[in-house]
């Protein structure tokens, strides 16, 4: 029992990743009808947000400290950040401590503006262009932007440590009554989880609940007559557009504890990403997100040695066997509407 | 009227009679000069890819040599057959590196059980991997648009998956599948301990090679190469056909209209699955080719992103024409090859020339794009074409004739849509 | 006994009776329209003869045989074509190539893997299509691409199609919706031509008056998903019935 | 691809050009192998093919190779300090090239795919005349290029490669392996482990599932289980994968005591993230602290694990700080540390060790042969026994091509001082105990077949 619950949240967990790329992948499809290859690199730009922020918080000037050497025999050179001197040392440390969650502040606007440059500067050139013009500059997109991290950061992945507050797991089967040591998860794990579900609900109550949303979902439904209503849509895709790459770089900065960040991570989730969007159908928003969790719960229960033992191998192929059965018994995914890139 | 129809697709006959038009092999005279122009090109390709003399500093742009030859006219192949079904049908499969894989791993399974002759192998593997497509294609074909590119990319990651993994005892899996010595082969004389199995047309070794020297120029003439510009020239032939006979209008018709289609007695489903597995057993052949040309066969060349390759190259070259696949092939595996082995080193020599300060600041400057950067000018290279060049590679050499023709183009305006080559 | 016979048929979606006991007997060599308000289940039904939809009830048959259950490609192939309301041709191809389609179709079938012909030069099929294009005065735009046709130019080239494949019944959907007056009375003189010249029976499904009193030999009046009559263009005209229901509407004003 | 330059004008002029000299049996002899071997240097220069990941997941390991096979090639041609060419047993190579030749080298990208490899290697043999091929940072990479240069008839000198498959069942005899391998690690693990964490340890194994991953945990199975210790379970792990909680947490389950995870590059960094992040380093089962062991140690992979890797167990070919603290034994160390610390301003990694050691050992034994001809080299590598390059006493065996030296075993450090000091060595564990018959079952089902100068 303890097993299953404890994968469930460990699906849950994956699923958040999952299901945040796709609703904002699914954005971009829905609202402008483009197949964004480049949606993978914006996620792996979030995660160097984090990691851009930590170094900023981290620049240092050199100090030589004669009394150490370094491995060559030379005097060490010790490097004291400037925010030691500005704050201290203690609360210094603390800021760098708490880089991650900071960064989210630093993300917010750096991925907004990233998404509306994209959109003015590429994307909306190519809204009448055909899917495969699309995908061939996306994707050229992609290769450049993740190049160009890979010039400055490096191939190697870059730790990106939680808060020493959150650091570890905690007990959490305790609390839902097991017996201690049952059901114990990290602490990031959970916070991630949580941050994917009010990042998701926002984004769900932003189109819902506002006149903004409101025109988004007319457009997604239907472009033509929207446009002739003669409101603004393009202004409001690229605003769309700002938005999707925002979530999706948010989910990237909150994922660097949980996995350090190297500069094809992008491409890792590219691929998964696309096919939680067809599961869930396309121009489906909670379509993406149902999906999402549900491939994230599959793929955890088929890693488990149980289910090895019986179907060696299946945690190879699991999602995309899932994949094509849905695609199979369900024409247009789970929650696909009809004509949505069917041609 | 005559003049408009050399340049419109696929007309290139004559009001006056279906039959004329010229041209030999059941060709049109256009099509049959294109046909020449890249028999003309494979043939003297050991020389048109070598125009810098040995130990020049531009010979490291140098390409005329057998394996990267090779690999033009194989993933050449594997481009146009990728084209027969994308180009025509408009079905975007993101999956096909799988039959190339299949292909591969059944030619080689031919070299160690039958015969280290390429020609069965060769079969084989365009069998095989026509038989997968057909499992494939019956499926994915049940969908269309995005939906059917999922499903295919979903056999792909199946096949690379297992091949990886869980079917290493038949695929090698990540050292992948190599040629033994003491493999079975019912059909050739057994092999002496340690010698090394060789690939060959009835005795002819792939691998063999005559140099021709001319002043500081090498040429290397390989028979593998020109076994596989041989394929990829009968390849590219079919193709031609397939674009102008009654079936290819037919799969164009299906890209633009399945439901008039239907209403007209016509059932698509047949025509895009026969597409599929035409270009399914071309990607077969790709990887058999592959097999003889380099006896070995590693699971990666059916990850996604050789999938994904294929892709690229077809728009890059020009989606739905005849010759774009061959250039986007060319162009892709040429930075693969040749951009990615540029070193810091390399870049120090040709700039020599400079003053000291000045050659650093440029190396530092180009640095960045070549060698271990070779994928950011790719990347860089496919934003640019798709940019500024709508209809790939073969937009961009039309739009080049137009500049030398515009003089006398004043009577030219029927070619607002994309014409075929 | 008609060419097109269609009996009790009934088709529901959800909670909407779109159709309900429909019978209609086509005559051959004739022109039937089938007129009837807005969301009176004309579409509904013609989706049905062509097996598009497959109705809950009832039969629909075509010279004695039933199309039930058969697909779309398969019912045309028996000699049942359609037009639909905006023009389906093959946009990317040019109007020789939208022409020899219905021509391979009709000598060949529903799939042929003829991959190694040259299409140019398939003197049947080039000649039938040149053909057919002068018989529709298309001739002067055989090079053309079809998607860059006028309106009027995509639905004479649509119904050309129709016509290459030799129906015995053509169906027309609102045939001239959306079309100016000058389209549309070219649309009525070729549908007129084809009448007077052809061996065929013509199925019209139309809004506009105009057209169904130009062209119409018998008249079917559709209403809630069920035949309120069906009688001669001037009985239809003076039926009190029909005036009540869908006329006065129209031109009671 | 010869560079001589005698002309063939006439066979130009009379129309050879489109293939049809093919048919002239003088020049049917295939030229390319018509010399003694394969791209024998004729000029006054050799080159040499340095084949390393430059992009993909393990771009910087590549990276770190690439700067060994450079600063190897000025120590080859006399610039710079001359490195472990001091401290090596052979004197042998004087800082004139090889045989007099100045070296030069090419560069390509495997991308860490056995095709993308082999095409590399390919171009660097038939366009650029490479005579030895070196370099790559998987086993997949090094299986596919030894065949390839088997195959051509030139010599590969396996750069980062540890599954037993590269020496054992897929050994050529133009290949040459200096890193360890799968069974060392698990023999020279095995009682350190014991020694360490007791003989009554459940292991649970978290595996990559491909060859090395089988191998290695076959390797070191099968060694702790000769020292007591009982498997509790082993789990196989794709490839692709990224987030490994979901296999991490059964582990929470079983009654282990001790994770083996058999990962390695962006894996191994996740896994053992994930792993910490469940809390396993903090965890008590069975009565003990419950450990995690990694079999095969990277110094890049540890900095991208950051602080997870503290308290870690597992082995290297080689480390840094080998000289310094356990002597002169492991002389060439500290040389090769000071030339490539001062050229790039930080301390090799054991994959930039290999690969500079490789290079020196191929200059040495085509010296000591006095031919670049594969053969002469292959008869001069086999059994041979050096020292002086860092890993004490060495020899290539003969019947597998395989360096056995001894292994280190290390521990992550909890506090490093800085990001290039992250492992601390345990123990060092002897040749003779890390020894195996050249027939092991392990390294049963190959050939080394017959040298291929490739006339």
């Amino acid at each position: 029992m303890e097993a299953i619950i404890l994968q469930v949240l460990n699906g849950l967990d994956k699923g958040s990743a999952y299901a945040l790329i796709a609703l904002g992948l699914t954005l971009i499809f829905g609202t402008l009808g483009v197949v964004n290859f480049a949606h993978g690199a914006l996620f792996m730009l979030g995660a160097f947000c984090a990691v851009t922020f930590s170094n900023l918080l981290q620049l240092s000037h050199t100090v030589i400290d004669e009394t150490r050497t370094d491995f060559l025999g030379n005097p060490l050179k010790v490097d004291v950040p400037y925010i030691y001197d500005i704050f201290g040392e203690a609360v210094g440390s603390s800021i760098i401590d708490w880089a991650v969650p900071l960064s989210i502040l630093f993300a917010i606007p750096v991925m907004i503006a990233l998404g509306v440059a994209m959109e003015r500067g590429l994307i909306r050139h190519f809204y009448k262009r055909p899917h495969a013009d699309q995908i061939l500059v996306t994707f050229g997109l992609a290769i450049v932007l993740q190049e160009i991290i890979k010039y400055f950061y490096g191939a190697n992945p870059i730790p990106t440590p939680a808060p020493e507050a959150f650091v570890g797991s905690f007990d959490f089967g305790v609390m839902l009554g097991f017996d201690p040591g049952g059901i114990v998860y990290p602490y990031w794990r959970l916070i991630y989880f949580l941050f994917a579900a009010f990042i998701i609900a926002g984004v769900f109550a932003f189109l819902q609940f506002t006149t903004f949303g409101m025109v988004v979902r007319a457009g997604m439904a239907d472009r033509e007559t929207v446009t002739l209503l003669g409101i603004d849509i393009d202004k409001r895709f690229t605003i769309m557009f700002g938005i999707a790459a925002a979530v999706a770089g948010l989910a990237g900065v909150m994922y660097t504890p949980i996995n350090s960040p190297n500069y094809h991570m992008g491409m890792d989730f590219l691929v998964l990403s696309f096919v939680v969007v067809v599961v869930g159908g396309m121009g489906s928003l909670p379509g993406a997100v149902l999906a999402g969790f549900l491939l994230g719960i599959i793929e955890a229960f088929a890693s488990m040695a149980q289910v090895l033992d019986i179907l060696p191998g299946i945690n190879q192929i699991i999602i995309y066997l899932v994949a094509i059965v849905v695609l199979l018994t369900r024409p247009r995914g789970l929650m696909g509407r009809k004509g949505v890139m069917e041609d | 009227m005559t003049d408009q129809t050399t340049d419109t697709i696929p007309a290139a006959t004559t009001s006056a009679s279906p039959k004329a038009g010229g041209g030999l092999l059941g060709l049109t005279k256009k099509d049959f000069g294109l046909f020449l122009l890249v028999i003309a090109l494979t043939m003297l390709a050991p020389f048109l890819l070598n125009p810098f003399p040995e130990n020049s500093a531009m010979a490291q742009f140098n390409a005329g040599y057998p394996d990267l030859m090779q690999r033009f006219v194989i993933f050449g192949i594997f481009a146009i057959g990728f084209n027969i079904l994308f180009g025509l049908t408009g079905y975007l499969s993101f999956g096909h590196a799988a039959f190339l894989g299949v292909g591969s791993y059944a030619g080689i399974w031919a070299m160690k059980l039958l015969t280290l002759n390429v020609i069965p192998s060769i079969l084989a593997s365009m069998l095989v991997a026509g038989l997968f497509a057909t499992l494939v294609g019956f499926i994915s074909l049940r969908r269309s648009g995005i939906y059917f590119s999922i499903l295919t990319l979903a056999f792909a990651m199946m096949s690379f998956a297992l091949a990886y993994s869980v079917l290493t005892p038949i695929t090698g899996g990540e050292t992948g599948m190599q040629l033994q010595y003491f493999d079975p082969r019912i059909l050739d004389a057994a092999l002496e301990p340690g010698q090394t199995p060789r690939a060959n047309l009835f005795g002819l070794d792939m691998a063999t090679s005559t140099n021709l020297y001319f002043g500081n120029w090498v040429f290397t003439l390989n028979v593998g190469y020109y076994i596989a510009a041989f394929c990829m020239l009968i390849a590219f032939y079919l193709s031609i056909r397939i674009f102008r006979s009654p079936f290819g209008m037919m799969l164009r018709a299906v890209k633009s209209n399945q439901n008039r289609l239907n209403y007209t007695g016509i059932s698509p489903k047949p025509y895009t699955l026969a597409a599929f597995v035409i270009s399914g057993m071309y990607a077969g052949l790709a990887g058999g080719l592959l097999v003889a040309m380099d006896t070995q066969v590693g699971a990666e060349r059916m990850f996604w992103t050789a999938s994904g390759e294929v892709v690229l190259m077809t728009i890059l070259g020009g989606a739905g024409t005849l010759i774009g696949p061959v250039l986007g092939a060319g162009f892709i595996k040429y930075f693969e090859n040749i951009v990615s082995k540029i070193n810091e080193a390399t870049l120090h020599t040709w700039f020599a020339f400079l003053p000291d300060g000045l050659e650093d600041v440029v190396v530092a400057m180009i640095y960045p794009f070549v060698g271990k950067g070779w994928h950011l000018t790719l990347g860089l290279l496919f934003m640019a074409v798709v940019i500024f060049l709508p209809g790939g590679l073969v937009q961009g050499g039309q739009k080049l004739v137009g500049l030398f023709r515009r003089k006398k183009a004043d009577d030219k305006t029927a070619s607002s849509h994309t014409p075929a080559e | 006994m008609g060419i097109l016979e269609v009996k009790n048929v009934g088709k529901r979606f959800g909670g909407l009776q779109a159709l309900s006991d429909v019978n209609l007997s086509v005559a051959e060599g004739t022109v039937h329209a089938i007129i009837g308000p807005n969301g009176a289940g004309k579409s509904t039904l013609l989706n049905c003869l062509v097996g598009k939809l497959i109705p809950d009830t009832g039969s629909v048959s075509f010279e004695g045989q039933s199309v039930l259950g058969r697909k779309p490609h398969e019912i045309n192939q028996m000699g049942i074509s359609r037009v639909f309301q905006t023009p389906e041709i093959f946009g990317d191809l040019t109007v020789m190539e939208n022409m020899m389609i219905p021509c391979v179709a009709k000598r060949d079938g529903a799939f042929s893997l003829k991959a190694y012909g040259q299409m140019m030069r398939d003197t049947e099929i080039v000649e039938r299509a040149e053909h057919m294009l002068e018989d529709m005065n298309m001739a002067d735009k055989r090079e053309m691409h079809a998607a860059s046709m006028s309106r009027g130019d995509k639905r004479r080239l649509e119904i050309g199609m129709c016509l290459a494949q030799e129906p015995r019944l053509l169906l027309l959907d609102e045939p001239t919706a959306g079309m100016a007056r000058a389209d549309t009375n070219n649309t009525i003189d070729l549908l007129k031509q084809i009448k007077d010249t052809r061996p065929i029976t013509i199925a019209i499904i139309e809004h506009d008056m105009h057209v169904v009193f130009s062209l119409a030999e018998r008249i079917t009046v559709l209403a809630q998903g069920t035949p309120l009559v069906e009688d001669t263009p001037d009985n239809i005209k003076g039926h009190p019935k029909v005036r009540e229901a869908y006329l006065g509407e129209s031109s009671g004003h | 691809m010869t560079k001589s330059n005698f002309t063939r004008r006439g066979v130009m002029k009379t129309g050879a050009v489109a293939g049809a000299g093919l048919a002239t049996p003088t020049i049917f002899t295939s030229a390319v192998w018509a010399q003694g071997f394969t791209n024998e240097p004729t000029g006054d220069t050799v080159t040499l093919g340095f084949n390393v990941p430059q992009s993909g997941p393990y771009a910087d390991e590549g990276a770190d190779e690439l700067r060994a096979f450079q600063l190897a090639v000025e120590h080859l041609n006399g610039e710079g300090d001359g490195g472990m060419m001091q401290t090596f047993s052979s004197k042998e190579l004087d800082g004139t090239g090889i045989l007099g030749k100045r070296v030069e080298f090419v560069t390509g990208d495997t991308q860490t795919k056995s095709d993308a490899a082999r095409a590399s290697a390919r171009s660097m043999i038939e366009k650029d005349g490479a005579i030895m091929v070196s370099g790559g940072s998987s086993s997949g990479v090094a299986v596919a290029v030894q065949a390839l240069c088997q195959e051509a008839g030139v010599i590969f000198m396996a750069g980062l490669t540890h599954a037993n498959d590269t020496t054992g069942k897929d050994k050529k005899a133009n290949g040459f392996r200096h890193f360890f391998n799968s069974y060392m690690s698990g023999a020279a693990l095995a009682p350190i482990l014991a020694a360490q964490y007791g003989t009554d340890r459940n292991a649970y194994y978290l595996t990559a599932d491909y060859n090395w991953g089988y191998t290695t945990e076959q390797a070191v199975r099968e060694s702790t289980e000769a020292a007591g210790w009982n498997t509790v379970n082993t789990v196989l792990t794709p490839l692709t994968q990224t987030d490994f909680s979901s296999y991490i947490a059964p582990v929470l389950q079983s009654d282990a005591d001790v994770l083996v995870l058999v990962h390695y590059g962006g894996n191994m960094v996740n896994s053992l993230t994930n792993a910490v992040q469940f809390g396993l380093r903090e965890r008590q089962a069975n009565g003990k602290n419950f450990e995690i062991v990694v079999p095969l140690y990277s110094e890049l992979m540890a900095r991208g694990a950051g602080e997870n890797i503290g308290g870690i167990l597992g082995s290297q070919n080689w480390d840094w700080k080998l000289e310094n603290e356990l002597g002169a034994k492991y002389s060439g160390t500290n040389a090769f540390v000071q030339s490539f610390g001062t050229k790039y301003g930080f301390p090799p990694s054991q994959a930039a060790h290999t690969c500079y050691v490789q290079t020196l050992l191929y200059a040495d034994a085509v010296q000591r042969a006095g031919s670049f001809n594969p053969c002469a080299v292959d008869e001069a590598l086999s059994g041979f026994e050096f020292d002086g390059l860092g890993n004490g006493p060495t020899l290539y065996r003969a019947d597998d091509h395989q360096c056995f030296k001894d292994v280190v075993v290390v521990r992550g450090k909890e506090n490093p001082e800085n990001e290039f000091d992250l492992v601390e060595i345990v123990e060092v564990t002897p040749t003779e105990q890390v020894t195996y018959a050249p027939d092991h079952p392990q390294f049963a089902g190959g050939s080394l077949g017959a040298c291929n100068p490739g006339a």
